[in-house]
């Protein structure tokens, strides 16, 4: 019975990975929500705008490294962040004012501009592989980790590491600040609130003033902030590369729905049943048990309930059991 | 008129390929075409007619996939004899204990059931890993490199269109049953999910359909271009034609997937839209706009959407085996959500949905395009760098990324026909 | 289930535009408006337009109102009163005529600036953020004002207590009556300067209704001209200096309220007997 | 006049990143060809390139069609993956007679593919490649250990072969759990894994993808710190993104020993690009293969590369190296025999596919090093 | 007909219908009153099936139809218009109207595809009844016209003649007057009073327009804080002290003596 390393085991396979990759999720999941929120549609180009962002954000990364600009122990990425969000934002408010304004002017369906979004999304996609190609970039400095498993293990003399890194550290506390600051913008600010008031009703939102362009251009700069922040991030802990930023867009969208469409505390809820659902479920807990359990109980098997095979469908399965109880997701997101 | 223009243009586009490409080309994008068509036809029911969203297409096109392996290949003796009986077993015990849950759902009382559920799935879960892993285990033993699975029935492909349909069927109704309570994108990802968790299973479960390691060398309901090359009947009738016969036999098969594919969407078509014109397309049409007061004029709308549901996810099965026949073999990695699900839904809407033509119509220019983009985006960038010294960075730079450009003229084409008609090339009216 | 209230069956956005698939497309921003001196508070001068592309709805229809009057806009239904009261709003595109407020020419100034030129205005439908509280629902009835508004929403308050009592609620799980108090309320947050009310009546029990029109007098009388559309016309018309009857787009009767409260022909016509 | 080559890889799609090396290989050994003015006379190879996606069968079929039906391509370099490889084989080359030498396509399963005598590859089914890793593994002791592949026909093949190979040797494998390309997190896959145990984690997957994930994951955590590693791991990459933190990893590659490798890596540094990635030595050979066959059937037809490619790439003949097409080209003129040796030591089985031989590398202080041949 | 024994319906801890408890009889027209949240709403809600009661039972003619689905009881004969009108936006109001009866040959598939000519005559029937009632309703103009381009009293009308397509035991009135044009609503009692009489419907109705309620309703159930709060004819509650306080008001009174 050895309870401290099962806890160092558990925490450094399950609990901190998953706090991590939840957050990541929640970034995302965010700017996907504010979106759906305000402008109504489901924003298929969130995961390439994610992409296109975090490369202007690692071209200027690399412009201040060489010129010998850094951050000391924290990824000089970091710096470069408002250069992505600029460029994101430049970005999308020509995306908006060329593409999207048509189709509100129209009054079109939310599907179209779901369909038009796919064709933002082909663009930024061809965009971004044009300048920065299709491989993996890698930009971070710094320091990786705040402990890493051997200096643990050094340090508290246990036979499990328990490793954290200075990305996942950033990520979790990031995704939680900023979690709180729309959350408590949308609710407290005479901007947020007529963000909300125009999604609610926009011929009345009219009728009280709200300037809808001002909405919309707020919410897209909001956004970007979002996208470039999450992909940073992202892209810090684990690595830049075009492709798996399309590719998180499913989870991202799971999250978003999950949690409740709409609500930003239900982004990081979503965040982190996909990601612990996904972790927890096909978790090998022979290792752990292998701690707690005296030595004639020890497990055979791998005491997994699930192989890894099937983490995406554990996760998505979990998901629609939160649905089936919650049929508008963990914090009653919108229903329309 | 606008309908016919439209049909027509999409023809010219076809037969313009023909002329100017490759009249095997031209029929390859009919025959994708017409599959892509069913498949937006059978979306449309559900969204255009219903309004549910169902963003589970993969799932099914992937299952009329399945259903062809199940169908059309040999089965394979030893595997059945090494674990073939426990897997049915296996499965039989599954959908039992599954069976068993929903039922002590119903039956129980409120505090109790939640746990006596839990029990049900947990032992049942146990019970059926422990039935069926050693099954499984030997069964992919079986020459892994070669087969490892326990194959089909051996019977004619042309049986697995419809076999497709009903498994797509079997599976809609289980959703439908658990699901369609849900609203539009929570619906969706709903729907999403299942469509992961069916090509999980695709992948992984090996004795089914060999996993990722496909099936190929599918059976075909046409003969064989080569064989038609080594005959020589079909040789002199392609002499009189003065085709060479290569040509000639890789033509005669495309054309004959062409009729049987034609034929299929033709008389879904003529169906669908007889639905759509009847009182049943009307009624569909009042639960789409308004739930609540439709339920209040007498219709069941549960019944209703399941049954769309259901419906729906049979066309896209039945496309899905046709498109698995047409290509020969099922690989489960290739069904990707963009490809398979997302697209589909682009078909449909820049078709218009709600209008079945429209739906068939999308069907095909989008399939074109899909195709098409990559020579239209070489052939941009050409003109494009053309002006440029021949050997500046930017020139070479954009020559290497010409490849790029394929998904970037999907993107611009896409937004430039919606731009002109936002609602769908051809709206409901 | 969100329950009987929500005003779509199929909750699905994507479907049914929640706008209600309106098609009105209010004036773009970016006009301006005009020096027109001289005339009533607020008139809509022969207007003429319709939805979209559709058939004109008005025919050079004339409505306006003084200050410190109330007038009434009665007729059948689909005669166009919230087409009109709409196209004074500037939530339609006129294809001739003016709008006038306080002498400046305000046709072509999109709804958002007249609501900056003092404007309030309650539609008939859709008059109400279902998503949001009661309390935020006034809130963005204030949104233009930059002065502390909190006496004003007391007085709101006042003036609908059940709103108090449910100001942490979201408006769209409120009863019919109430979400009509809710929408009453947001417009008189906006302190305007011309208030326009489309049916503001509808579905309030006869007890609020009293207190509701006593307010409307009382408005008026402090100078805020109040323009409205009524079904509830007899007791509209007690309390209306000028009334008008709309019939198809068009201008039927026009005179003082009692005027056309005592004549036969409109009783019998527009305002059952 | 112009005899077109197909040059078909997955540009977009999951393998986006190798595939701008494999096309320049190819079409380095294709102008090498016609820089020597010695091939058919007034004929040029011009490459057509275009793209398979990796992962759709269907547009990869269209894309083929095109390039047969309307380019005219006489054979076809690719495709890439495995299961785009098949569809095209059966739906495009084996109708149209037109021949494939896939650098890639590594799936046993295509061994037992209908394919009229129409393809080949150079590179090595992965049915061999692991016993080469299972052996590996016994030499160096190691008893026990956790696999990881991606999860598609390769990985799976791989892993599969593998496995027996290594039950065989008497291994012992803790668990083997796949994972799947270009996704967010493998926190999961890795939880298990190092659940499990195992001395070292064997990976079979792709350097710039799930791979590369799997190892950064286990290496953050300290589950793992020695991986050895499959084919496709192998690229500079890797080495540039986690240096030596995996020193002491070691790994095979198709390889061909010495001479032929070296050649091509410097003609590629001469070209301006890299040789040291994934399948470039591979699509060098393909491409001069189908260049050689074409030479030794006397035309630029389909049909004289499906007839020929055995003949040019094995004995008896003078051996050939990257950057000696021309002389090959010359001797065939001449009459005489040729035995392509190529980049990767190319030796085409009785049905079409590379016998291949494998490097035995090992990580130290951040560079790759040869440790044997096998 | 109807009774409705101490009905709960809660949201959360809101308690919008509380312990009610009511009878509506055959053959009446049973007027439903009560102040702006008193519950009506929600009841009518309850007793359509469109909302699960939190506690209590429903009867209709002595059977238990408690958490019956709506279209269930539509086809037991119960029929209901929506306070906010719910049309079907996107089709016509034609349409609105013919898609109301139950049992349409048409609306099973199977005679959607073979049974062509069976659905056509069944359509020329639905067709004639439905412009009958639009003419009724005075908006026979609009009958192509979508039914989400109605203004807003013509959705009300609307609302009101899918009611009039089919044969209804009792019919449940939500509001049908507020934005109706009064002398219109005046021909419309009159046609509730006519169907009530010669065909047998019994109603029940929730209006604030006095003059309306006066005109038909006997008897007249005053609702508040989600019970029941008075019961009797018109004039027994336009007298109940209770009533004009939570309800009426004074200026009722006030009002009627200067008419
Ligand atoms: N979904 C809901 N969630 C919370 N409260 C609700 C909900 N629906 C209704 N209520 C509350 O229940 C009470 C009764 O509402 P109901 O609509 O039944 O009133 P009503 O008697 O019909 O009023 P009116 O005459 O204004 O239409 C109201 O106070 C309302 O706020
Ligand atoms: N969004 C719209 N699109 C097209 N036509 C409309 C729209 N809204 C209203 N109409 C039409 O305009 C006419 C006038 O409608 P309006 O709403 O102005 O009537 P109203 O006088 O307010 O009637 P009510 O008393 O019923 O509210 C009606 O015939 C209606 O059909
Ligand atoms: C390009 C390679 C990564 C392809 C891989 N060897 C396959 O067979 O799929
Ligand atoms: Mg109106
Ligand atoms: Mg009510």
């Amino acid at each position: 019975m050895d309870l401290l390393n099962a806890l160092v085991a558990l925490a450094n396979f399950v609990l901190i990975p998953a706090l991590a990759y939840g957050s990541q999720l929640a970034l995302g999941a965010l700017g996907v929500t504010l979106i759906y929120a305000v402008l109504r549609f489901s924003n298929f180009a969130h995961g390439d705008t994610m992409a296109i962002g975090t490369m202007v954000t690692i071209l200027a990364t690399w412009a201040l490294q060489s010129l010998g600009v850094s951050l000391g122990p924290l990824p000089t990425a970091l710096l470069a962040i408002p250069f992505g969000i600029a460029g994101a934002a430049v970005l999308l408010l020509l995306t908006d004012r060329v593409v999207y304004r048509f189709y509100r002017a129209q009054k079109a369906k939310p599907v179209i501009l779901v369909i038009v979004s796919m064709g933002v999304m082909f663009i930024y996609n061809g965009m971004t592989r044009f300048i920065i190609g299709p491989d993996d970039q890698s930009f971070a400095d710094g320091e990786r980790f705040l402990i890493s498993a051997r200096d643990f293990k050094a340090w508290s003399g246990l036979d499990e590491g328990l490793a954290l890194k200075s990305t996942q550290a950033i990520t979790v506390v990031t995704a939680i600040i900023v979690v709180a600051i729309v959350f408590w913008f949308l609710t407290h600010t005479r901007t947020g609130k007529s963000m909300r008031a125009y999604s609610d009703n926009e011929d009345l939102a009219l009728l009280s003033g709200i300037s809808p362009e001002t909405v919309v251009r707020v919410t897209w700069i909001i956004v970007a902030a979002l996208a470039v922040v999450a992909g940073t991030l992202y892209g810090l802990d684990k690595s830049y590369k075009p492709f798996t930023y399309f590719q998180l867009l499913l989870p991202i969208f799971a999250s978003a729905i999950v949690g409740g469409i709409g609500s930003p505390v239900g982004a990081i809820a979503g965040g982190f049943v996909i990601a612990f659902s996904e972790v927890l479920f096909t978790y090998a807990w022979k290792k752990v048990l292998g701690y707690l359990l005296p030595e004639t109980l020890q497990p055979d098997g791998l005491v997994q309930l699930l192989s890894t095979d099937y983490k995406f469908a554990v996760s998505f399965v979990i998901l629609i059991i939160v649905l089936l109880f919650r049929p508008t997701g963990l914090f009653r997101g919108k229903s329309v | 008129m606008r309908t016919l223009a439209l049909f027509a243009l999409v023809a010219a586009l076809i037969l313009g390929t023909g002329v100017l490409q490759s009249w095997n080309s031209a029929l390859i994008i009919l025959n994708m075409g017409l599959v892509s068509a069913i498949m937006a036809l059978g979306v449309n029911l559900q969204w255009g007619l219903a309004g549910l969203f169902n963003v589970g297409v993969m799932g099914f096109v992937a299952l009329g996939g399945l259903a062809v392996v199940l169908t059309s290949t040999a089965p394979v003796p030893q595997a059945w004899t090494a674990g073939g009986a426990r897997i049915i077993a296996a499965l039989i015990l599954g959908a039992a204990s599954i069976t068993l849950g929903a039922v002590a759902w119903r039956t129980l009382h409120r505090g109790r059931r939640g746990l006596a559920v839990a029990v049900i799935a947990v032992l049942g879960f146990v019970a059926f890993r422990w039935v069926l892993d050693p099954a499984v285990e030997a069964v992919e033993a079986v020459n892994p490199a070669a087969t490892g699975y326990l194959g089909g029935l051996g019977l004619p492909v042309l049986l697995a269109w419809p076999v497709g349909g009903l498994l797509a069927a079997g599976v809609a109704w289980v959703i439908g049953k658990t699901a369609l309570g849900l609203r539009s994108d929570y619906l969706a990802i709903a729907t999403l999910g299942i469509a992961e968790i069916v090509i999980a299973v695709l992948k992984n479960e090996d004795w089914l359909a060999r996993g990722v390691k496909n099936v190929i060398g599918l059976p075909r309901p046409l003969p064989y271009e080569i064989d038609l090359q080594g005959s020589p009947v079909f040789a002199g009738r392609a002499d009189a034609l003065g085709l060479d016969v290569t040509t000639a036999s890789t033509l005669y098969v495309k054309l004959g997937y062409s009729v049987l594919f034609s034929a299929v969407l033709i008389a879904v078509l003529v169906l669908a839209q007889l639905a759509l014109t009847s009182p049943w397309g009307r009624m569909m049409r009042a639960i789409r706009d308004n739930e609540e007061a439709a339920e209040a004029m007498g219709k069941d709308v549960t019944a209703r959407h399941l049954q769309v549901f259901i419906l729906g996810s049979v066309l896209c099965g039945i496309a899905g085996a046709m498109m698995t026949t047409l290509d020969g073999q099922l690989t489960p990695s290739s069904y990707q959500p963009l490809r398979y699900t997302f697209l589909i839904w682009v078909m449909v809407i820049l078709g218009g949905s709600g209008n079945n033509l429209g739906a068939v119509l999308g069907g095909f220019l989008v399939w074109f395009l899909w195709v098409q983009v990559e020579p239209i985006g070489q052939w941009v960038m050409q003109i494009a760098t053309s002006g440029m010294a021949a050997e500046s960075a930017l020139r070479v730079h954009l020559l290497e990324s010409v490849q790029h450009m394929r998904l970037l003229t999907m993107g611009i084409i896409l937004l430039v026909v919606l731009r002109f008609a936002p609602r769908g090339l051809l709206p409901e009216k | 289930m969100t329950g009987g209230y929500d005003d779509r069956g199929n909750r699905d956005v994507s479907i049914a535009n929640p706008a209600g698939g309106s098609a009105a497309h209010p004036v773009p921003a970016g006009g301006r408006a005009q020096p027109a001196p001289g005339g009533p508070f607020l008139i809509g001068e022969a207007m003429t337009g319709g939805y979209g592309r559709g058939a004109d709805i008005l025919h050079a229809c004339t409505i306006a109102v003084e200050r410190g009057e109330i007038a009434v806009i009665v007729g059948p239904n689909g005669a166009g009163k919230s087409t009109a009261m709409k196209a004074m709003f500037g939530m339609l595109d006129l294809r001739a005529g003016t709008v006038r407020l306080d002498g400046e020419d305000i046709t072509a100034i999109s709804p958002q600036a007249r609501v900056r030129e003092g404007m309030g205005f309650v539609p008939q439908t859709q008059n109400i953020f279902a998503s949001m509280t009661v309390e935020e629902n006034l809130e963005m009835g204030a949104f233009v004002r930059r002065d502390d508004f909190r006496d004003t929403m007391a007085q709101v308050y006042d003036l609908f207590p059940v709103l108090k009592e449910k100001r942490r609620q979201p408006a769209g799980e409120l009863s019919g009556g109430q979400r009509q108090q809710v929408a009453v309320g947001r417009a008189l947050m906006t302190r305007p300067k011309v208030l326009l009310l489309d049916e503001p009546t509808a579905g309030v029990s006869p007890i609020v209704m009293d207190e509701l029109f006593d307010r409307i007098v009382e408005v008026a009388r402090t100078g805020l001209p109040v323009l409205m559309v009524e079904q509830n016309a007899r007791q509209a018309l007690e309390i209306a200096d000028k009334a008008y009857v709309l019939v198809q787009g068009a201008n039927a009767h026009t005179g003082t309220g009692r005027a056309l409260l005592h004549d036969p022909q409109v009783r019998r016509s527009f305002l059952g007997g | 006049e112009d005899a077109r080559i197909g040059v078909i890889l997955g540009f977009t799609g999951p393998i986006e990143s190798l595939t701008p090396g494999m096309a320049a290989s190819a079409e380095l050994a294709l102008s090498e060809v016609n820089d020597s003015g010695a091939f058919l006379t007034g004929i040029t190879l011009v490459p057509e390139r275009a793209d398979s996606t990796c992962i759709d069968a269907a547009a990869a079929t269209a894309a083929a069609e095109r390039l047969v039906t309307t380019d005219g391509v006489l054979a076809i370099m690719g495709a890439d993956c495995s299961g785009v490889t098949g569809a095209v084989l059966s739906n495009v080359a084996v109708p149209n007679g037109v021949p494939m030498i896939s650098p890639s396509a590594t799936s046993p399963a295509l061994s037992g593919a209908e394919d009229n005598g129409l393809f080949f590859r150079t590179a090595p089914s992965d049915a061999r490649q692991g016993e080469v890793l299972a052996q590996i593994l016994i030499e160096r002791d190691i008893g026990s250990v956790a696999v990881t592949y991606t999860n598609n026909d390769y990985g799976k093949g791989f892993a599969d072969s593998f496995e027996a190979a290594y039950a065989e040797l008497g291994g012992e494998i803790t668990l083997t759990s796949p994972h799947e390309d270009g996704k967010g997190d493998y926190s999961a896959e890795i939880g298990a894994l190092a659940s499990a145990g195992g001395d070292v984690l064997v990976v079979l997957g792709y350097s710039d993808q799930g791979g590369k994930g799997m190892i950064q994951a286990a290496l953050d955590t300290g589950a793992f710190d020695t991986f050895a590693m499959g084919d496709g791991m192998y690229s500079d990459a890797l080495l540039a993104d986690l240096g030596g933190d995996i020193d002491g990893s070691f790994g095979s590659v198709p390889w061909a020993e010495g001479e032929g490798a070296e050649a091509f890596s410097a003609l590629a540094s001469k070209a301006g690009f890299t040789a040291e990635s994934s399948y470039t030595r591979e699509s060098y050979d393909a491409a001069a293969l189908i260049a050689l066959a074409m030479m030794k059937g006397a035309e630029a037809s389909s049909a004289a590369v499906a007839a020929n490619v055995l003949d040019v790439a094995n004995a008896p003949g003078e051996p050939i190296l990257p950057g000696e097409l021309g002389k090959a080209l010359k001797i065939i003129a001449e009459g005489g025999e040729i035995d392509y040796v190529g980049a990767t030591d190319v030796e085409l089985g009785d049905s079409g596919e590379a016998a291949g031989s494998y490097r035995y590398y090992e990580i130290t202080d951040g560079a790759f090093s040869t440790v044997s041949f096998k | 007909m109807i009774r409705v024994e101490n009905l709960h319906r809660h949201f959360g801890g809101f308690r919008a219908v509380d312990g009610a408890t009511l009878s509506i009889e055959k053959g009446t027209v049973t007027g439903l009153i009560g102040p702006n949240g008193a519950g009506k709403s929600t009841l009518f809600n309850v007793v359509s099936g469109a909302l699960p009661p939190t506690s209590g039972r429903i009867v209709m003619d002595g059977e238990d139809i408690t958490g019956l689905p709506p279209h269930a009881l539509f086809h037991k004969g119960l029929l209901r218009t929506f306070q906010i009108a719910h049309e079907f936006s996107s089709m016509t109001c034609r349409e609105n109207l013919m898609m109301v009866p139950g049992h349409q040959s048409g609306e099973t598939l199977w005679n959607a595809w073979f049974g062509r000519g069976r659905i056509a005559q069944e359509e020329a029937v639905l067709l004639k009844k439905a412009d009958e009632v639009l003419d009724f309703l005075t908006i026979s103009h609009l009958k192509d016209e979508r039914a989400g381009n109605l203004s807003g009293g013509q959705k009300k009308l609307l609302e009101l003649g899918r009611t009039m397509m089919v044969d209804a035991r009792i019919v449940f009135l939500d509001e049908v007057g507020a934005g109706v044009n009064r002398t219109l609503l005046m021909t419309i009692a009159d046609t509730i009073l006519r169907l009530n009489r010669e065909r047998g419907y019994t109603f029940c109705v929730i209006e604030h327009d006095m003059d309306f309620i006066g005109r038909i309703c006997d008897p007249v159930i005053v609702m508040a804080q989600g019970k029941k709060l008075a019961e009797g004819t018109i004039d027994d509650i336009k007298a109940n002290g209770a009533v004009i306080e939570a309800y009426l008001g004074a200026g009722l009174r006030t009002r009627e003596a200067s008419a």
